[in-house]
């Protein structure tokens, strides 16, 4: 069946997918019980699930995520909502010292089947800690896998395939793009979804390569389609750790070069690692040095300036042609 | 084993019943002048009527969210003024009226919920820190520098430095807020916490957050703990007096945890029907704060009508002018991103901002061209 | 305002004074029989062995570090003997004797601290987790595994499933440990903090980290809390069997302070002698917790000198074993780095770990080379 | 005077002089007191300065981070000691939402001269979270500043350096290498101390690059040395966030080439920004990719692989070797 659904409530149906096929699977957060959760994500899951696997936390996000890791000893697969990007920070000590570690550690005797649902990233007009993009922390952090989404099918099955995996996974959702809509077939199973670890090409081109992820594959679609002088070929990275070298090295060796975009700020963001290992293994291939198109390296600033701060349609565009001067 | 339920002290101190009753308390006495009582009205007044606006406003779309006090004046007008021009006091993101008493301009709370500033005031020059979102993080700040206080030997005796921290109840749930009670309790810091339990943390109620009252926390932690009626100037005000003079004196930390409601939505985002139901907000009306104290004022002819249509004429007059500064608040300058970010000079940004701002004027240069 | 001082209950259960003798409390009836008691006297004396082996053990290099439990053992062997199979234990990093009760051999605990592991044993079938290090964070998972047990409906009657959290005094410090605590109230969960004040967190002695008894810290959040004397192996047992009992029947949490010493060096890296005085650790020794269960064994014929005799050899023979095995333990196979990081393969660190074979290889093929 | 000092006593004098200097100095965290610290690094401070100015505080890395900063705003300058690498992530909150960014939040009005000072590296046979190199995250993060030392010198003058920020310092101290020595002249002024944010060329060489910080730098020279193949020109970073691309820049326009060793993961490490960049600006001159040299991405195993784990001197030569092979 074919549902057209926006990104959060495809998020919506594949949580309720997962927590219809395995009991175990609880979704866990600050008011995602009644409310359903600040952006609806977990709308009605409460009512139809209740309490025991809808789990209206206290309001703190290290207990959100230590009793989480328990949960999942005791053999749940927990999905944590945090609120907002910028309240993970008091999960920072169980996320990285404790959930990403505790597999290896234990030889492999612990699974850690934990799902961190984090909406992120600015362009909604919010207040202070609202519009972080946080993912280079977690994707410098081994242990972790770390997936976005940019549209609602991969929405759908990714959170799916998230709660599937016996890795922790943080699963970013692009919060400005929740309302964005597609088709989603909702009967499929779940095994033939596109693999979470594989990064996709959005659009074919011949001239250069955009590499966006969640909430700037559209800015970067609209850069391809605005672009009348370069054929732009642009990837949904999907998976930020590990990534998909082999789709990007592929394409970066047939178009010589390779733009990068993210929301958070440039230095040591993504971007830079993708760049240092895409340099190395298509140094001959490349035309010009890899470009990257992201914040600047401030805090976010108050909204009225979020517009010049993110990058957006010109400065992605700026960026290709900046790939091109060289 | 501690019993954690026997506790013969009252639960709650009032000095103004919900009718307008004044009661007293043998802890807590209140001599208040006449003049005095009014300003507290004025000052519930006027702040409901800014929080009126500003709710408003967001609404019209001049700001990107509000986070509202209703039903709170009260507590934090009470509260706040029990502060001395030396203390200092550490707000989350709703104590609008703690701003209006320690002379913040409405226009500054305004800006940053319109997104034209992340902050806006000099906390030194108003005794009050910026607004704090990140859940619980201020109670630390507020320790630390009452901690400072200690050291600069501010404390002890009538005029010594206290510190007031403001919080709500799912703030109580955070490491944070407990690592500060920690703190506060081991430096014997001079900093008062003073938690608004208003019923709900967006739409978890209190029992989501604790298993018991929240003032018993303190007892935990090895100081005093007491619950005020926070719907209730009068006591708000003696509570927190008498809370601040405890640190003022070196005595230590206190917990004051006013009951209270928050009558609107969590902010301008939040639709509250999802989650809690019509009857828990009436009741609650007829505990409002500004009715009570005004049914006590003008049955003890503490104010006459003039003096109520006064005060609703100056709420008019502000609410007007809120109106027209928020609306004309200057969006910032682009390049005003980089203010600040460091005190000294940073390479790397240094060239982004130098960049960046060839970048606008590239478009200022094209737009200039156009216009020929 | 609420009371931080008056408690009218004993501040310390005790059941067997320093001298050897029995004393009856009321709340915590605990009828042993001989053959019990020789099993708990046996369990001390051999896992003091086993830490007194490994501090020798580290400082003849064979270990990287230890963390002795000295002073400690009948709090652990106390506690850990009121588990059953189907309960789950969260230790810390100094739970020799609750490893030792679970079944854990010692040679895994060297294994960690030699490091050749970082784990060793596998928590579902000791009914164990692994040491945590990084302070507090087990508090949480505790916490949220008894939630589990919940979920499971395996609480409620006398066969419900219970879980213990081990930490230390310095732990009560911390966010994480307050944030269990209130999760575990509000949610009833079953789980029993067992909290080991052994009077020092490294160099910081308690008050450094509370103004107050920490079981008080307890009632705060609303669940009952206790003070036991930890260098009393029946206290520390009938405690813990009633507090197990209460989350077992699904009364939720309650938590226990362990009031003991350590009266090592907090690792073999510490010098104690930089904080703290000599005649500290004395007035410690007169209260050793196996002289007076020895005492009282003596005196009561619960035993007779063949039994010592035959514990200590026994200990002996335990400890010969324990250096020979951990002087055996192969080192890991680099290769093991990758192991286990990710359940699923994972393409940039399997490169790595590719890369890294080959990189190994053209060493051995170097020597090999080199060899002929 | 030239005194002979081991990087951790060197900290101790500069931590000693700046107390004394600025009665606002304050030292504070887990065992700084009466123990002197689990390295000894604030060794007789507390004797010296009493219970006021060096505080032991209560066993809470959020609770120290965050009355550091409210004693910041009361006009202190505290350095905060954290006792292992592993255990700053409690703080992380508190420094990265708070300590970070309150600068510019207040347009100025409040400074963070703050302090944090982390032991950090492994090598030293430790178990778990006693060997962690988080610094990516903290270079990652605006309104830090993020500096580490290599030898007494820069330890002695460093810290006092940092102390004096009026920004907020992360001072990352090579736990490895405390015992280092060398001979520090203690009574220079501190405004004659080479810049904190300067990088340093510690071996001239012209064939290749080779830029390390922390406790990597005396690998890194060890390196130079063994390499009799290659004239290696050895860069003291120092600084991590900002980093001196000038020093760096200058040296590969002129080598054509580029290592970077660090003892963090490679992915998403400090190295992969310096690469992303320094091929950005030198794409013409570089002969080879920039070439990382780091630790897998993996949790830091148990200590009887760390010398698998970490870069070693064979591994930097191979790096260096791999540097040539393009
Ligand atoms: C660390 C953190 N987590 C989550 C949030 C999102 N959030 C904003 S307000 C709020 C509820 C706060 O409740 P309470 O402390 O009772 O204060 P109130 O809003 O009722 O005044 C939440 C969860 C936040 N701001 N910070
Ligand atoms: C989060 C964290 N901070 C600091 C440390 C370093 N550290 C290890 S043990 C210890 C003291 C612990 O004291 P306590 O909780 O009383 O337990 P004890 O060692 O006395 O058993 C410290 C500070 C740590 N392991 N984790
Ligand atoms: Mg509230
Ligand atoms: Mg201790």
């Amino acid at each position: 069946m074919s549902v057209n659904l926006t990104i959060g409530k495809a998020i919506n149906a594949g949580l309720r997918r997962a927590m219809e096929a395995d009991p175990k699977v609880l979704v866990m957060g600050e008011d995602v019980g009644k409310l359903g959760g600040v952006f609806r994500v977990t709308d009605q899951l409460y009512k139809d699930f209740g309490a025991d696997r809808v789990i209206d936390t206290p309001l703190a996000e290290s207990g959100i995520v230590g009793t989480a890791i328990g949960l999942a000893m005791r053999g749940y697969r927990p999905v944590c909502e945090i609120q907002f990007d910028g309240f993970f920070f008091p999960a920072t000590n169980q996320t990285f010292t404790q959930l990403a570690k505790l597999r290896r550690r234990s030889a492999g005797a612990l699974g850690m089947p934990v799902v961190l649902r984090i909406p992120y990233g600015g362009g909604i007009g919010a207040v202070e800690h609202h519009s972080e993009s946080p993912e280079a922390y977690f994707a410098h952090t081994a242990g972790l896998r770390v997936i976005t989404v940019a549209n609602a099918v991969d929405a759908y099955w990714m959170i799916q395939q998230a709660i599937a995996s016996p890795d922790p996974v943080v699963f970013f959702e692009p919060k400005r793009r929740y309302y964005d809509k597609a088709d989603v077939d909702t009967d499929a199973a779940l095994e033939s979804a596109y693999p979470m670890g594989a990064a996709r090409v959005a659009r074919p081109g011949t001239d250069v390569t955009l590499l966006a992820y969640g909430p700037m594959v559209k800015t970067a679609l609209q850069a391809a389609e605005a672009d009348d002088d370069h054929s732009i070929e642009v990837i949904d990275l999907r998976s930020i750790s590990p990534v998909d070298y082999d789709t990007v090295t592929e394409s970066v060796r047939r178009t010589g070069r390779l733009v990068i975009t993210h929301e958070a700020p440039v230095s040591g963001g993504v971007g830079a690692e993708i760049a240092a290992r895409v340099t190395e293994s298509c140094f001959y291939h490349l035309e010009a040095p890899v470009i990257r198109v992201g914040a600047f390296d401030t805090p976010y600033p108050q909204s009225r300036l979020e517009e010049h701060y993110l990058p957006d349609l010109d400065r992605v565009l700026d960026g290709v042609d900046r790939a091109f001067a060289f | 084993m501690s019993d954690n339920t026997a506790h013969d002290e009252p639960e709650l101190v009032q000095l103004l019943t919900p009718e307008g009753e004044l009661r007293h308390h043998p802890d807590y006495p209140l001599d208040l002048g006449a003049e005095e009582v009014r300003g507290l009205y004025r000052d519930l007044v006027l702040v409901r009527r800014v929080d009126t606006e500003a709710v408003a406003l967001q609404r019209q779309g001049e700001l990107g969210l509000w986070a509202s006090l209703l039903g709170q004046e009260a507590a934090q007008i009470g509260s706040a003024r029990a502060l001395r021009p030396q203390d200092m006091a550490f707000p989350s993101y709703r104590e609008h009226g703690v701003a209006w008493v320690r002379g913040v301009d409405p226009r500054e709370l305004l800006g940053m919920f319109r997104g034209v500033t992340n902050g806006g005031w000099d906390p030194a020059e108003h005794g009050l820190h910026l607004y704090t979102i990140v859940i619980g993080s201020q109670t630390l700040h507020a320790t630390g520098y009452a901690m400072g206080v200690q050291r600069d030997g501010a404390t002890g005796g009538d005029d010594g430095t206290a510190v007031i921290v403001y919080f709500g109840d799912g703030a109580t749930s955070q490491g944070d807020t407990n690592e500060a009670f920690n703190f506060a309790a081991v430096n014997n810091a001079p900093v008062v916490f003073f938690c608004q339990n208003n019923q709900w943390a967006i739409s978890e109620p209190l029992e989501r957050q604790s298993r018991v009252p929240l003032y018993r926390r303190a007892a935990g932690f090895g100081f005093p703990g007491v619950r005020v009626d926070g719907n209730d100037v009068f006591a708000s005000l003696a509570v927190t007096r008498r809370a601040l003079q405890h640190a003022r004196e070196g005595q230590g930390p206190m917990l004051i945890e006013a009951f209270t409601y928050r009558m609107g939505a969590h902010t301008t985002n939040d639709d509250p029907t999802r989650y809690r139901v019509a009857a828990e907000l009436e009741e609650w009306k007829r505990k409002d704060p500004i009715l009570r104290l005004r049914a006590y004022m003008a049955a003890n002819g503490v104010a006459d009508d003039d003096f109520f249509a006064a005060v609703d004429a100056e709420a008019d007059k502000l609410g007007e002018r809120v109106r027209i500064e928020c609306r004309a608040l200057p969006d910032p300058d682009p390049l005003d991103i980089f203010h600040e970010v460091y005190a000294e000079p940073h390479a790397q940004l240094d060239l982004q901002r130098a960049e960046f701002a060839d970048y606008l004027a590239s478009f200022e240069d094209a737009g200039a061209e156009g216009g020929r």
